[in-house]
């Protein structure tokens, strides 16, 4: 700790400055005026965080600072403007604005022929601010305002096409879901203040210094049990995931910064972060990692039926975060981030990819009207690979060695979930190159295959539609002829690319030679129950080798069967699903979750608050009591008004009443006696 | 010998009077006599009361009361008069709006 | 005796004129009425032994006040009062209003009959000469601030009664 | 008792008599005068010098048809000369025209309402002043009540200027007297003249001048006559009657007794005028004494009918000589000449009187 100021407050403002500046005059501005202030200013944070994170390893992390006036002050409570900038931060601040900065660059070639341009830039650094504002927040009160920050910009970008009543639901639905989250983040909130009277992070973990892991189940399992509520709503987990896969209704760019890279890992972050608590609370560990594991096989088999391409890579974002929440669960919070990190780095890229891919089409989203893209856009089909065979986990791929410490470290804890993440690992492979072959291979079924109607797919042709109309405006390009996308489109996921290729580099465990960095950078940030001094299982690095053999040979594995299906003899699908057609219904409808919630939950409580509550409680008895209010004073301004007849005997009358009256009341209770 | 309740059961007679006559009559001067029919019963049980007590207080009272009702009197009729010129009545009745 | 007659005399001739005021039509009936009312209770002053109130009764009420308003009469030519049912209030709540307070000051007088002492001529001795030294003295010494308010609420009232009675043109 | 009923009696019909017959004598004094100030005989037929003029009057009076116009309003109509004239005539009822006088070995105060307390000295009301004040002021609605009521328009005029005109100046009068008061210090009219018995002292010098008001309140005394002059109706204030105007103005419509009555009225009242006048300013009934005891009691009277007298002929000179009054320079005179002039000359005799006790 030292106290050389690095003005920390300057990374989120930057962001801010942008949105306002955009949102507040962007509508008189050109396109190139709006890009230019979103980037000038997200870059301009980025340079800022990277000198800022030089600054703060030479200075020596963690580094908090606050703003030199209070925000909060309650009794003794008191929640600062702080920051907090240590290895864990540092890492998000670089990933956020890193991986920011890129898609804003991106957007500029993307969003070009989209109306309100400048709202949609505005939106996208106003997410900015409120994400850096939750990595750096030094307190949970301020991480809570970015958290709940993002999910406003999130709840913005995904209504971005608010004409569009599927996008607007789906803004709903997430803002909806993620209340619930983050009611349980709240009450977590509540408990720490309970306990500690603050929410600052160093005041909360020297509190927790020297307090041994719960054995029951007490104020520390029910407080991470509530944080991880709010860290399920915001990283889709089980049973919470349903807002993501219809969050993507809003642009592609969205989809990859909130809904791939950055926002949805909040909860990742949020765990690791809160990595004293759950250390100590093994019980809750144990449900963070079964929810975890449950949530990676879970998308990762909704994954493989869908069709929408972008809806394929929402499931597979939800089974990575899967990962993570597993990692984190096993109380392996480096691999958790290190996984994050480079998740961060190809699901960006990913969908970017599929952003080209879509934008080459001119806003088909389908993969059944897909196909022999390889040719025509090869700058894209090269970083989607890329992209494809780092998620699958082949080595020297980032996503390798992240994902196999996962499994690693999920081993050691408990083999099952071991077993569990190599049979996603090798769904993910399956659907991931299930996806790759349908999109890039075969020749282009561009409008030839007539889409029997799904539900979760009825939307799909009005955003084609939307789309188009948004491509077609004005300019050659559009159904007419599949085109690459612009430089400005195509140097992000260039960059990406590297950076999903060497992005693992850093963390290369030392049973596969490497000498994990990233762990050991992170790890004076975390406390896990080996720090606290639990049992350390003996790993030794034979073993771990044999299981990258494994996971690795489980990703061949998916990749085989994807080429077998869908390149050797692409009618085999059909018939597998007809044999097998309740299943692959029941997996196509996502197991009936979002009707099941519907049934369960939605429907009873529309229900409850349209009987019970609008024509009950707030028809019948506050406007009742409103109405009836306003009808009695009516009523009674009626009857007063007849006394106001301007006539001066009726007064006269009430004067001498009003004086019996006091007469009266003197000599009998007043002072008269 | 008169016991002193007499004179004040006599100023209580001639303020009900009074009262009755304000609530009664209807022409605005009569009705100003009333509120002085009234002060004068007031008075006359101020003077009973001086003389119960052996206090000059209530008479000067009364004066008090008598510079009063005097100025009173002057702005009433002074108003009684500019009603009457807009209104062209005396009939309280008949000047119960705001507007003319 | 002579003083319960006397009383009773004019006390009647007091009641006497306040109802003719209630009950006359014609409102110069009714100021006569008052006049009557006013002097005979400045004979009853003269009774109760303030002499100068009495006088100043008779000068300032019936002799300024009520000729003001015979005057405002005779200027603005009134004549008889119509009888129209303006205020149902005015009479079935005046009336018994009235009638209650009538009541209530009664009874009040009776139930403390015993505590008043009984008032006879000349037993008021408020100053060996006259009353009227005692009364200026308390007029002018301490109840000067009063008078003087009064004075200038008089001023306020001439104004007024100028203002609000010119006819602006 | 018995004794003092009876002289109250004899008191009150003996100075009714004496004040009726001098108004008669009075309108044949006026008539007299005003004619040879106008160059004129006035009446010699009736009697020598038409002395018995004012008896041939009355006699008219009394036989001329009583009219009542028939739109009058009756009642107010009969009471208003009534009226008029009976407040006039009880304002002569305080007024002390002598110290008392020993009859058949009871003595009486030479005074309606005086009463001799033994001693020598009797007493009387001590509101006097006020009374008459009162009483005059009630006298208003005489005149107010013959113009309303008989329902004529000149009439009406008449008793509006009348009523305004005598409310206006009543302050002024009132006013003026307080002086008076003040320097004598009692409403008893007795009292203010006993204490205008001695002479003035200068310091110790004493001038031969009598002890009377008129010396230090002339100011006052000129304020009351002019107010006295316009309560009374008279010229150069008598807008209510202007001839050349409004007929008759109140009494218009009068006739008869009726309008002798109004015409007593008046008369008395100038005589009540010129009593009080006397009293406060002129020292009462005060001058050389001599001669025997019974001529050395009535002697007072003489002198103060003497006094009246003066001012009676000086009221008969002004109306043969002065103009009337614009009612407007009428009004203006009222309130801003004499109310003011009467209210600085209080402030300076109660500063004097103040720095001198």
């Amino acid at each position: 700790m030292n106290d050389t100021n690095l003005n920390l407050w300057i990374i989120p403002v930057l962001p801010l400055v942008g949105a306002a500046i955009n949102g507040l005059f962007g509508r008189r501005f050109k396109n190139g005026m709006v890009s230019a202030v979103a980037l000038l200013f997200t870059a301009a944070s980025f340079a800022y965080a990277v000198w800022a994170a030089i600054q703060g390893t030479h200075l020596g992390l963690p580094h908090n600072e606050a703003l030199p006036f209070p925000w909060i002050v309650a009794g003794n409570f008191n929640a600062p403007f702080g920051f907090y900038l240590d290895q864990l931060s540092t890492v998000m601040v670089l990933v956020v604005t890193g991986v920011g900065f890129l898609i804003h660059v991106y957007s500029v070639g993307y969003m070009a022929h989209e109306g309100g341009f400048y709202r949609f830039f505005s939106y996208l650094n106003l997410f900015m601010f409120f994400m850096l504002t939750l990595v750096l927040a030094n307190n949970y009160l301020l991480m809570f305002v970015g958290w709940e920050g993002v999910g406003l910009a999130s709840y913005l970008l995904i209504g971005f096409f608010f004409l569009k009543d599927s996008a607007a639901d789906a803004g709903k639905k997430a803002f909806i879901v993620n209340r619930i989250g983050d009611f349980g983040f709240l009450l977590g909130m509540f408990l720490l203040i309970g306990k500690f009277n603050s929410l600052n992070f160093d005041a909360v973990f020297n509190g927790l210094k020297g307090v041994s892991p719960e054995v029951g189940w007490g104020v520390l399992t029910a407080t991470a049990l509530l944080l991880m509520v709010g860290a399920t709503g915001k990283s889709a987990q089980v049973p919470l995931y349903v807002w993501l896969p219809d969050a993507m209704e809003g642009p592609t760019p969205v989809s990859a910064l909130i809904h791939a890279a950055t926002m949805v890992t909040a909860g990742i972050y949020m765990i690791a972060r809160s990595s004293p608590i759950f250390s100590r609370a093994p019980h809750a560990l144990e449900i963070v990692a079964f929810i975890g594991c449950l949530t990676a096989i879970f998308a990762a088999t909704m994954g493989m039926a869908q069709t929408d391409i972008k809806r394929v890579l929402a499931y597979s974002t939800v089974s990575q975060l899967g990962y993570m929440f597993m990692a984190c669960g096993v109380a392996a919070y480096s691999a958790g981030i290190f996984h994050l990190m480079t998740h961060a780095f190809f699901k960006a890229l990913l969908f970017l990819g599929a952003g080209s891919v879509i934008h080459a089409l001119g806003g088909e989203q389908d993969m059944r009207r897909m196909g022999g893209l390889r040719t025509r856009i090869p700058v894209t089909f090269w970083v989607m690979t890329v992209a494809t065979f780092t998620i699958a986990g082949f080595p020297p791929l980032s996503g390798f060695f992240s994902k196999d410490e996962i499994l690693w470290r999920a081993y050691l804890n408990n083999p099952v979930l071991w077993l569990v993440g190599v049979i996603t690992a090798l769904l993910t492979s399956f659907y991931m190159f299930r996806l790759w072959f349908m999109t890039f291979f075969g020749d282009l079924r561009l409008g030839e295959v007539d889409i029997g109607e799904d539900a979760h797919k009825a939307h799909a042709p009005v955003q084609s539609q939307h789309s188009a109309a948004a491509h077609g405006h004005g300019d050659d390009h559009g159904h007419g002829g599949v085109h690459e996308s612009p430089w400005i489109m195509l140097a992000p996921l260039v960059i990406l690319a590297i950076l999903s290729i060497v992005g693992g580099w850093v963390g290369i465990p030392e049973a596969l030679g490497g000498s994990s960095h990233f762990e050991h950078f992170l790890a004076p940030a975390l406390v896990t129950p080996e720090t606290l001094g639990a049992v350390q299982q003996a790993a030794e690095g034979s073993t771990e080798l044999v299981f990258a053999g494994i996971s690795v040979a489980a990703a061949l594995t998916g990749f085989l069967f994807a080429w077998l299906l869908y390149y050797k003899r692409p009618e085999l699908p059909d018939r597998i699903t007809a044999r097998i057609h309740g299943i692959y219904t029941m997996v196509a409808h996502k197991y009936y979750v979002d009707e099941g919630y519907s049934l369960l939950l939605i429907k009873p409580l529309l229900a409850l608050s349209k009987y019970v509550f609008w024509r009950g409680v707030d028809q019948q008895i506050i406007d009742g009591t409103v109405n009836g209010a306003a009808s009695a004073s009516r009523g009674i301004g009626n009857g007063l008004r007849q006394m106001q007849s301007g006539n001066i005997r009726s007064y006269a009358a009430w004067v001498a009443a009003g004086g019996v009256a006091v007469i009266a009341y003197m000599i009998w209770w007043g002072v008269g006696r | 010998m008169v016991p002193l309740s007499w004179y004040l059961v006599l100023s209580a007679i001639l303020f009900c009077l009074g009262v009755s006559a304000f609530l009664l009559k209807r022409n605005i001067i009569t009705i100003f006599m009333a509120i002085e029919l009234m002060l004068n019963g007031v008075n006359l049980s101020f003077v009973a009361f001086a003389n119960h007590w052996h206090q000059l207080s209530g008479q000067v009272f009364v004066f008090f009361v008598m510079v009063v009702a005097a100025a009173e009197a002057a702005v009433g009729l002074a108003i009684i008069i500019a009603v009457f010129r807009t209104r062209e009545t005396l009939n309280v009745d008949r000047v119960n709006l705001l507007k003319l | 005796m002579l003083h319960q007659v006397l009383f009773i005399f004019f006390g009647l001739i007091c009641v006497a004129g306040a109802v003719n005021l209630l009950v006359q039509r014609h409102p110069i009936n009714s100021a006569l009425s008052l006049v009557v009312v006013m002097g005979a209770l400045s004979l009853i002053y003269l009774l109760l032994g303030a002499e100068f109130v009495a006088a100043v009764q008779v000068i300032v009420y019936a002799g300024a006040v009520m000729v003001l308003f015979v005057f405002v009469i005779m200027l603005l030519n009134a004549g008889a009062e119509e009888r129209t049912r303006g205020s149902r209030i005015a009479l079935w709540m005046g009336g018994p209003a009235v009638a209650v307070l009538a009541g209530l000051i009664v009874y009040m007088m009776f139930k403390n009959q015993q505590q008043f002492n009984s008032v006879s001529i000349g037993n008021f001795v408020s100053s060996p000469a006259d009353n009227t030294h005692a009364v200026a003295n308390l007029l002018f010494k301490d109840f000067l601030l009063p008078f003087e308010i009064t004075s200038v609420l008089i001023l306020i009232a001439i104004m007024g009664a100028v203002v609000l009675a010119r006819r602006e043109s | 008792m018995t004794a003092f009923l009876i002289a109250a009696v004899i008191k009150i019909v003996l100075v009714v008599f004496l004040l009726l017959t001098g108004v008669a004598y009075m309108t044949w004094l006026e008539r007299k005068v005003v004619g040879h100030i106008q160059n004129r005989w006035g009446p010699t037929r009736v009697g020598p010098f038409g002395l018995l003029q004012p008896l041939a009057d009355g006699v008219k009076f009394i036989l001329k048809e009583d009219m009542v116009p028939d739109l009058a309003h009756k009642g107010l109509f009969v009471l208003a000369p009534a009226l008029a004239l009976t407040m006039s005539l009880i304002s002569i009822a305080v007024i002390p025209f002598g110290e008392m006088i020993n009859v058949g070995g009871t003595n009486t105060a030479l005074q309606i309402t005086g009463v001799s307390l033994g001693g020598g000295h009797p007493t009387d009301i001590n509101i006097g002043l006020l009374i008459i004040l009162g009483v005059t002021s009630i006298g208003v609605y005489g005149v107010a009540l013959a113009g309303w009521s008989s329902n004529s328009k000149y009439a009406l005029l008449g008793s509006l200027r009348a009523s305004a005109q005598m409310i206006s100046y009543e302050l002024a009068l009132g006013l003026s007297l307080v002086g008076v008061l003040i320097l004598a210090g009692s409403f008893s009219l007795r009292g203010i003249v006993d204490s205008q018995s001695d002479t003035w002292l200068i310091g110790s010098f004493n001038t031969h001048l009598p002890h009377w008001y008129i010396f230090p309140q002339f100011v006052a005394f000129f304020i009351y006559l002019m107010a006295a002059y316009a309560e009374t109706n008279r010229i150069p204030f008598d807008l209510p009657e202007a001839e050349t105007e409004l007929v008759a103005g109140y009494h218009t419509e009068y006739s008869s007794m009726k309008f002798a009555m109004f015409f007593m009225a008046e008369y008395v009242n100038m005589i009540t005028v010129g009593c009080i006048a006397t009293l406060l300013f002129f020292g009462g009934w005060h001058g050389p004494l001599f001669g025997p005891p019974l001529m050395q009691a009535l002697l007072p009277v003489v002198w103060f009918s003497a006094k009246i007298f003066v001012f009676m002929f000086v009221y008969i000179w002004i109306r043969g000589t002065l103009p009337r009054f614009r009612y407007d320079q009428l009004m203006a005179f009222g309130w801003k000449f004499l109310l003011p002039l009467a209210i600085a000359n209080i402030i300076v005799t109660s500063l004097i009187v103040a720095l001198g006790a």
